[in-house]
């Protein structure tokens, strides 16, 4: 089968799920008790006005209307207005999507590369300091509770040696100033992003290294790495050229099944280190009965998982030639 | 370090999510919008009386046609232009056509409003209201050049309102102290000075107001803990939010930190369904009231940051608060309150397996309690906010359950999200008790005929608990057409004393705000009900002494 | 009737001592990594037991409502605290026992839910293959994206407080799929061996062949699910503990860590912090290190799916 | 002197049980062009020799004493430089899982210059690309297959690469380890002879392994036999398949089935475990074969399967397995299906017993279509047709115990209590060499050895006295002995209780041996019917002749 049938493949499969979870999400949201309305806490508010604001915000209609409804916008773009913002939703999330999304796949790109560098090395020295070591730290990593060791790694790093921001993603004090120019300001970002990075890299490397050194463990005992060493070839160009790409396979599979969870540690990281990406939204705009907020929120995070998947899929057939879809 | 002396940087705990003056419901939005549109009278900071703000002079209450006049100051827009009575009436105008529900209530009675001259205003009411003044007025005033374009444009739509509040605001027109420079969402919002501001170098009330700031920085943080870093750090000089009794300690440790802790207008309960069975009987809830050791709440889960409330109405609002109302069971031990709640009930006719005192007068751990039809009492529950929305109330839930086990009442607390509380609360009814709270109550009791008003107990009224007194109600309706502030403190009180004898909401504890600052850089802050975040503070803080502006 | 009981006995130690499960044991044990689970396993289990001797000590050492009449404040270590009283005087040291419990509570049941979904799932899919299959595999992918702990984080805000088995139900619930993946391509592969063959050429029923025949074979693959499931339901509930979103009438870490942090405590005092986020580590540690022993002694063809989480 | 010699060489293992030694005091020498075969049962540490020349040998692994002189060089002592060039330069090493040999994520056309490249640095990537185009027109692959990946060869291309890399930089010795295992007979024979025309062009020694004394003597001057890590007998081919001194050797070569041991023996006698003596003449039984009664009848069956694994492009790789195939057993016969593999002969077995379905055709069993069996008649078909797979290690529920696995069809089908089940089942095994059967009973299998698997396998088949049996390739995971028992066994069955045997081999000889008719399966398609003895004497099928041709010489020189 090619690629390209593969990719339409694929991307029906995405249109289908994602309109399967927006049905549900819309049903749930539905039946939830609670309303936006019933959340104003003023006393001078009498039942008529809140019972006209409900009627305003279109939630007095039957479910089946407000569906089609929601649907018909969804096609025209428009994914309904936040109750608490009143802006389009789609403004707000096309705002905070990038910086999800940038915090996101440099974790999972840094990540990654480190389990791989450092699960080479762990497995390639079996058995010695280095291994041990490496190993045991990886599990220490690995399970790690994150809320915990993000407060922490922010009293170490941000308060008490004082070296990187509490949090946020910019220095506003720089970005208010005209004369900053673009380089500072990514250099700014780049600055903010260290410690949530950190966190999340130092999360999930262990899981990453953990496989590869255990599959390079195995593919070292497999029959055409022998035959490499009856070639004559070095050690070093065995362990790079022809253990490492076999034994990383694993972990580009871990990678796409693992996204989800890495979703949850990025929310949380974005709440303790105010990173003001979308996992934070959507858990203020749940607690906040903000429907149509919370409603697109986890429906773009779950694009973003998807499509995620999607190019680790891909990814994979690149990386190992036995792969046809 | 010039830099920290310029920008007076404070913290806040959310994003303000809107600038829409009309959508803002979340505190942080009033926060910043409060910098921006001002209102006719403000509260003095010492004596809490309304004085003028844009307004000239008190308003002129004519008995005759029921009309009051207002003069206004000479105030300009931030962008120069003249602020008039025609905005005035624009903004009153706008609230009625658009039925603004945070602010229609208080409008409904008056019947109209005119500009007299360009700063003269005049409200014309339908029946004497004794909070006008004191409500009424307190709405924000919008500028008619920003707004009429978009009324116009909301009014032909379908759904008007839901119009006007999605529309997008980036830079609001106001004339208070600051204005808007740069928002960018989720990491600051930027003001400067206004060059416009109407009460630059007056005295007011004997403060010379400033501001003595140029620019002004709000950052995000959303964890607590980090802000506290923040503000011990120097990131920022102020946080504008409420602090955890826990961080006192090491705050007040630190030389530039000074802590604040003020009053505040709250009232936190616990309400009563009073529309069902078992707590229909006010002797049952009476009993309950006995058991609660408000002192416990406020040593253990508050740390000592709140005050035991006795009325509905704060103690610290002092002209309205009654002084003199049952204590229920105040200074008693654990068992005495036992004793006392078993005897109130035991002679009222409740009965129990195994009581809670035993023959020996000694108290015991009882069992299944029955109820006057000698039916046992079903399992209740105690709602509570969840305890990442306020660790206090949950706390308190849990412990009232502990007390009221020891009557041998069959309950459990269940704290759950704020939503679906307030929908199973208020929307429907169903609920047997629950603890609730409101953080910043206006300093007019009004609020009571809300509360209590037995038209009010109705689906979305709040009326929760479902009272339903005659004598109240007549009170209540006196209460708000007293003009006078004396006679109508008389009914106010009355209507305290006899909620407290019937006992629909169980007042438990008002907080006390704690609120911290830097001083390294600015200080100069200005304590009132509510905290050091308002108007007067950000009019008065100055760069701190001995750090001269090169 | 002693005679045929001593033969039936003989009959089940037999049957254990040569049976796979007995060499699993043995193995876990003689493995470094599986023998450091298994010892910190025990040392929770312990703690988990020791739970219920404070309270009857003094009441006021029970988790949730006993406080020490003496202290109105966050205390330090002592002799009557061995770990100090959070900010209303409870003991710490007994709360972080009880936490044990509830890990315990949270994480075996949950993932022995999950595991039980998934594997019935992953059998009758990899069985009955064709649209039975691709139903349940496409539901499975679909529930294997969603992040876990936000659509726990969802429910449990839109529908009020969950109590503690709404949260393991839920956890078990979201939690299915990677198993049921792994145990459907160990159950295709089986499929094709020929002893499943040969069980339906003796006459063997679809029931009988996945419930006695193919059960025990992706056994071991679901127990080894199972001590991973474990450690994510554990740190899931601390999740949601820990952000206020867990059932409020639970003393667990989460819960402990949520109390330090909601009242301000967080960097105030290290005695109650530190305590209950180790004890998460290390339990999950501790499953996880009994999991990768597991792992050692299984096919590691298939064992590379689905670990992580 | 000699290019190679191994003195005194001493190899152990240290384990967690303790040490072992694989090899104990080896000695040979190998002349240029010439070629070694070293033989010995599994175990017996031919590998470990191979890897200890090539000083590949696993990290526990101990040199305890000896030499290996390579040039008038130590190999054992040599310094890593000298050694890592020496690898794949001067001597090359084909494994022993050639299966495997390959990197799976890199082109075959690439592994190969690899070899080029690490052993001539001075060498372009074009000129080392050219190189390859001759190795694999050397080897017999098709140039255009250079650039594709291990996956999409064959087995036997696979074992041709594998051949070209280790030719690639001329060695002067080749290490080939079990080099055919895993092929079928024709493609090994092949292989086999390719690997004789190379050493014979280039004058490469050649060191070849394997436990098959038939591959061994096809190729090699000079034979080592070993027996757990001892050198038995080492000399000339030809002496010691004539004359061979030691127990195991004659053991070795008696139970290999060769056609000419067949010839000797026209009837031969098998003793299992309990002693009891079987009698297996089976070419003078066929008397006993009623010629009209057919138990069985296959008619125009086809099937195909598809290989493609997605929903989109389902047409795109059928591939046909059998093609209009027709036959007929009859009751009480011993039927032999021949073929090579991927012919089709499990995909008939399979569809016999109603594993599979048929695309197309009919096939009776007892007058009734198999196809429309359904509840009640299916049950009764499963109780009479009964089947032993190829793979013993596989056919057998690693979580049942002998007990049980024998039990179950007893429990499906009939409602005897336990107490009954264990005397039937007991005595059966007992029947069956499996004596004393309270040994076996609860033992599992990976307690028990290939050979005992297998007959559990039968014990099962026969537990419910079937009428008729397949026998898929019974013997063909089992070294040569036990595949003898098997034989015998199944032959005592079909005698004892009349079963009706459908034997499937890819082994001519085997089927010569127990068969009263034979067909020869080809591509899906019978190509040749009938009595087996006519048929070996005088094929008549292009394909059967291969077949024939494809045993190993020393096998043919002696066909009759
Ligand atoms: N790395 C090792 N550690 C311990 N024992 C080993 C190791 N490798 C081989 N052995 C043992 O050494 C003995 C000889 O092994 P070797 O691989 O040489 O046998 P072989 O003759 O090649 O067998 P086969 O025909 O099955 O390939 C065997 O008993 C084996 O179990
Ligand atoms: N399930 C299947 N899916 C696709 N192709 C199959 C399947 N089973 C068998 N085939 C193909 O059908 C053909 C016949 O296979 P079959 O297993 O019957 O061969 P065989 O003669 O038994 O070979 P061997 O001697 O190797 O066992 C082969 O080309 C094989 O690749
Ligand atoms: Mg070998
Ligand atoms: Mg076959």
């Amino acid at each position: 089968m090619d690629i390209k049938s593969f990719f339409i493949k694929r991307s029906v499969e995405i249109i289908v799920i994602f309109f399967i979870m927006m049905t549900i999400l819309f049903l749930l949201f539905h039946f939830a008790p609670g309303d936006p309305v019933s959340m104003m806490v003023d006393p001078s508010m009498t039942s008529e006005d809140a019972q006209y604001m409900i009627s305003q915000l279109g939630l007095d209609k039957p479910l089946l209307t407000q569906y089609l409804v929601y649907l018909k916008n969804f096609f025209q773009g428009n994914l309904g207005n936040s109750f608490y913002y009143g802006e389009p939703v789609i403004g707000i999330i096309g705002n905070r999507l990038p910086n999800t999304i940038l915090l996101f796949t440099t974790s999972i790109i840094i990540s990654a590369f480190a389990g791989v560098f450092l699960g080479k090395i762990a497995a390639w020295h079996k058995g010695e300091k280095i291994d041990t070591f490496g190993t045991i730290a990886a599990l220490v990593c690995h399970t790690l509770f994150l809320p915990w060791t993000a407060l922490i790694i922010i009293w170490v790093f941000g308060y008490k040696t004082g070296l990187f921001p509490l949090g946020g993603m910019l220095t506003p004090e720089l970005w208010i100033n005209p004369e900053t120019n673009f380089l500072i300001k990514g250099i700014d970002i780049i600055y903010h992003m260290t410690l949530p990075l950190f966190t999340l890299c130092i999360i999930h490397f262990g899981s990453y290294m953990l496989i590869m050194r255990s599959s390079m463990l195995d593919v070292m005992g497999e029959d055409y790495i022998l035959t490499a060493k009856a070639k004559g070839v070095s050690d070093k160009c065995i362990c790079n050229h022809h253990i490492a790409p076999n034994a990383s396979l694993p972990v580009v599979t871990s990678i796409g099944l693992s996204l989800a969870f890495s979703v949850n540690g990025g929310a949380l990281t974005e709440i303790i280190f105010s990173w003001p990406g979308l996992g934070r939204e959507l858990i203020f705009a749940v607690t906040n009965n903000d429907y149509p907020l919370a409603l697109a929120s986890f429906l773009f995070i779950a694009i973003v998982v998807l499509i995620a998947n999607f190019i680790v899929d891909i990814l994979y057939t690149y990386l190992d030639p036995r792969i046809k879809y | 370090s010039k830099l920290d002396r310029d920008i007076l940087k404070i913290g806040i705990s959310e994003e303000p999510e809107t600038l829409n003056i009309w959508l803002a419901s979340d505190t942080n939005s009033r926060k910043i919008l409060s910098l921006v549109y001002q209102n006719l009278y403000i509260r003095d900071p010492e004596t809490l009386k309304l004085i003028p703000w844009l307004a000239k002079a008190d308003p002129l209450y004519d008995p005759e046609d029921l009309s009051y006049t207002v003069k206004l100051r000479n105030v300009k827009w931030s962008d120069g232009s003249d602020l008039t009575a025609d905005d005035v009436v624009f903004t009153v105008n706008l609230i009625k056509q658009f039925k603004v529900p945070q602010y229609i209530s208080k409008w409904r009675f008056v019947k109209k409003i005119e500009a007299v001259d360009k700063r003269t205003v005049k409200f014309y009411l339908s029946k004497p209201k004794a909070i006008f003044l004191t409500r009424s007025l307190g709405i924000p005033i919008v500028s008619k050049k920003e707004w009429s374009l978009v009324v116009k444009k909301a009014l032909s739509k379908k759904k008007s309102y839901k119009a006007l509040i999605n529309h997008k605001i980036e830079n609001p027109l106001g004339c208070g102290p600051f204005v808007l420079k740069e928002r960018r969402c989720g990491a600051y919002i930027f003001f400067e000075k206004n060059r416009f501001f109407f009460g630059k170098g007056k005295t007011i009330k004997g403060r010379k107001l400033g501001p003595y700031i140029d620019k002004l920085l709000f950052k995000v943080y959303r964890s607590a803990d980090v802000a506290i870093l923040a503000l011990k750090k120097g990131s920022i000089d102020y946080y504008w939010a409420c602090i955890q009794p826990g961080h006192v300690d090491g705050l007040s440790r630190d030389q530039n930190i000074k802590v604040f802790v003020s009053k505040k207008s709250a009232f936190y309960y616990m309400g009563f369904n009073l529309r069902k069975t078992p707590f229909s009987d006010p002797y049952l809830r009476r009993a309950i009231a006995v058991l609660i050791d408000k002192k416990f709440i406020v040593s253990r889960i508050l740390q000592g940051f709140a005050t035991e409330m006795s009325s509905v109405v704060p103690k610290g609002n002092e002209f309205w608060h009654n002084p003199d109302l049952p204590m229920y069971g105040a200074g008693l031990t654990r068992d005495e309150r036992i004793q006392r709640a078993y005897k109130l009930l035991a002679l009222r006719g409740y009965s129990w397996e195994i009581p809670p005192v035993n023959d020996k007068k000694e108290v015991v751990s009882p069992s299944t309690i029955r109820l006057l039809d000698g039916k046992p009492m079903e399992e209740f529950t105690i709602l509570t906010p969840p305890a990442g929305y306020d660790p206090h109330r949950a706390a308190c839930g849990t412990i009232i359950q502990e007390w009221l086990k020891d009557l041998g009442l069959p309950v459990t607390s269940r704290p759950m999200s704020f939503g679906a509380l307030l929908d199973k609360v208020k929307a429907r009814h169903d609920f047997d008790t629950f603890i609730l709270g409101y953080g910043m109550l206006s300093l007019d009791p009004d609020y009571l005929r809300s509360f209590f008003y037995s038209k009010n107990n109705r689906t979305r009224g709040w009326n929760m608990s479902g009272y339903n007194n005659k004598e109240f109600d007549k009170l209540a309706d006196a209460s708000l057409a007293e003009m006078n502030n004396d006679k109508r403190r008389q009914l106010i009180w009355e209507m305290q004393s006899v909620l407290l004898n019937d006992i629909p909401y169980f007042p438990l504890y008002n907080p006390t705000l704690i609120e911290a600052v830097n001083n390294k850089n600015f200080t100069g802050w200005v304590k009132m009900v509510g905290g050091i975040g308002n108007i007067w503070s950000l009019c008065s803080v100055k760069p701190a002494q001995g750090t001269s502006k090169k | 009737m002693t005679k045929k009981n001593n033969n039936y006995l003989k009959d089940i130690m037999e049957r254990l001592k040569s049976g796979m499960f007995f060499q699993y044991l043995v193995f876990l044990w003689k493995n470094p990594i599986g023998k450091c689970g298994v010892v910190l396993l025990i040392l929770f289990g312990v703690m988990a037991v020791a739970s219920f001797v404070p309270p009857l000590i003094d009441p006021m050492y029970h988790p949730m409502t006993g406080v020490d009449p003496d202290i109105s404040n966050v205390t330090p270590p002592g002799f009557n605290h061995w770990l100090g009283t959070d900010y209303m005087g409870r003991d710490l040291f007994s709360q972080l026992l009880t936490g044990s419990r509830v890990a315990f509570l949270v994480g075996v049941s949950a993932a022995f839910m999950s595991m039980v979904f998934g594997t019935i799932i992953g059998m009758t899919a990899g069985y009955s293959g064709k649209i039975l299959d691709t139903v349940l595999m496409r539901t499975a992918d679909m529930i294997m994206i969603m992040p876990t702990l936000l659509v726990v984080l969802l429910l449990s805000s839109l529908f009020g407080q969950l109590s503690i088995w709404t949260i393991v139900l839920l956890i078990a619930l979201f939690r299915w799929p990677g198993v049921a993946r792994v145990i459907r391509s160990q159950t295709l592969a089986l499929k094709e061996r020929p002893f499943i063959d040969a069980a339906r050429i003796s006459g063997a029923s679809s029931v009988r062949i996945l419930f006695k025949h193919i059960a025990p074979n992706v056994l071991p693959m679901a127990l080894l699910f199972m001590t991973f499931r474990v450690t994510s339901a554990i740190i899931i509930e601390a999740v949601l503990a820990f952000l206020g979103f867990g059932d409020p009438g639970t003393v667990s870490w989460g819960m402990m860590l949520q109390w330090v942090w909601k009242t301000g405590n967080m960097f105030q005092a290290p005695y109650w912090l530190f305590p209950p986020g180790i004890c998460i580590s290390l339990i999950t540690l501790s499953f996880y290190m009994i999991g990768r022993a597991m792992e050692d002694m299984l096919d590691p063809r298939l064992r590379k799916e689905g670990i992580q989480d | 002197m000699p290019l190679l010699e191994v003195n005194n060489l001493s190899i152990d293992y240290k384990t967690s049980s303790g040490v072992f030694s694989a090899v104990k005091n080896l000695s040979f020498s190998l002349e240029k062009g010439k070629s070694i075969g070293i033989i010995g049962e599994s175990g017996s540490g031919k590998t470990t020799v191979g890897m200890g020349i090539m000083r590949l040998l696993a990290d526990n692994a101990i040199v305890q004493n000896g030499k290996i002189i390579f040039k008038a060089e130590d190999i054992l002592t040599m310094s890593e430089e000298k050694i890592v060039a020496l690898r794949g330069g001067k001597i090359s090493m084909i494994f022993q899982a050639a299966m495997n040999s390959l990197n799976p994520v890199h082109r075959v056309g690439d592994q190969i210059s690899e070899v080029l490249q690490v052993h001539d640095n001075k060498l372009s990537k074009n000129q080392a690309d050219e190189k390859v185009k001759e190795l694999f027109k050397d080897v017999g692959l098709s140039l255009s297959r250079i650039s594709d990946f291990p996956h999409q060869y064959s087995g036997g291309m696979k074992q041709r690469a594998v051949i070209a890399m280790a030719i690639a930089c001329k060695p002067d010795i080749i290490i080939a380890d079990e080099p055919t295992t895993a092929l079928d007979m024709i493609v090994q024979s092949q292989i086999l002879k390719k690997l004789k025309e190379i050493q014979k062009k280039n004058n490469i020694a050649i060191v070849l392994i394997s436990h098959d004394i038939g591959v061994v003597s096809e190729i090699c001057h000079d034979i080592a036999v070993l027996y757990k890590g001892e050198m038995i007998e080492y000399g000339k081919k030809d002496d010691i398949l004539a004359s061979p001194l030691h127990q195991f050797t004659k053991k070795l070569i008696s139970s290999c089935i060769t056609l000419e041991s067949i010839k000797n023996l026209s009837e031969f006698r098998g003793r299992d475990c309990a002693g009891n003596t079987y009698c297996c003449d089976s070419h003078n039984k066929k008397n006993l074969i009623d010629q009209k009664d057919l138990i069985l009848e296959f008619k125009d069956v086809s099937k195909c399967y598809n290989s493609g694994r997605s929903w989109f492009n389902r047409r795109a790789d059928r591939v046909a397995a059998l093609n209009n195939v027709s036959f007929n057993i009859k009751r009480g016969e011993i039927f032999g299906l021949v073929g090579a593999s991927g012919s089709g002969k499990t995909t008939i077995g399979r569809i016999l017993v109603k594993l599979e379905k048929p695309d197309t055709g009919t096939i009776t069993f007892n007058n009734m279509d198999v196809k429309n069996l359904k509840g009640r008649s299916l049950k009764e078909f499963r109780k009479k047709v009964q089947m032993v797979s190829q793979d013993p290690y596989q056919s057998l529920n690693p979580y049942f115990s002998v007990y049980d696995i024998v039990a179950e069809p007893l429990i499906i089908h009939t409602e005897k209590i336990k107490k009954e089940c264990l005397v039937l089942i007991s005595s059966l095994l007992e029947d069956l060499g499996l004596f004393p059967a309270e040994e076996y009973l609860y033992r599992y299998p990976h307690q028990l050895s290939g050979g005992q698997r297998q007959k559990v396998a039968i014990a099962r088949g026969m537990v419910l006295n079937p009428e008729f049996m397949l026998a898929d390739e019974p013997t063909s995971m089992l070294d040569s002995s036990v595949s003898m028992q098997i034989f015998t066994l199944l032959v005592h069955l079909k005698k004892k209780l009349g079963v009706t045997f459908l034997f499937i081999t890819h082994n001519i000889a085997a089927a010569h041996l127990l068969c009263d008719r034979v067909a020869v399966i080809h591509h899906g398609e019978i190509v040749e019917m009938g009595d087996c003895k006519k048929i070996i004497k005088d094929p008549q099928a292009e394909h059967t002749k291969e077949l024939i041709d494809s045993h190993p010489e020393f096998l043919l020189k002696t066909r009759y």
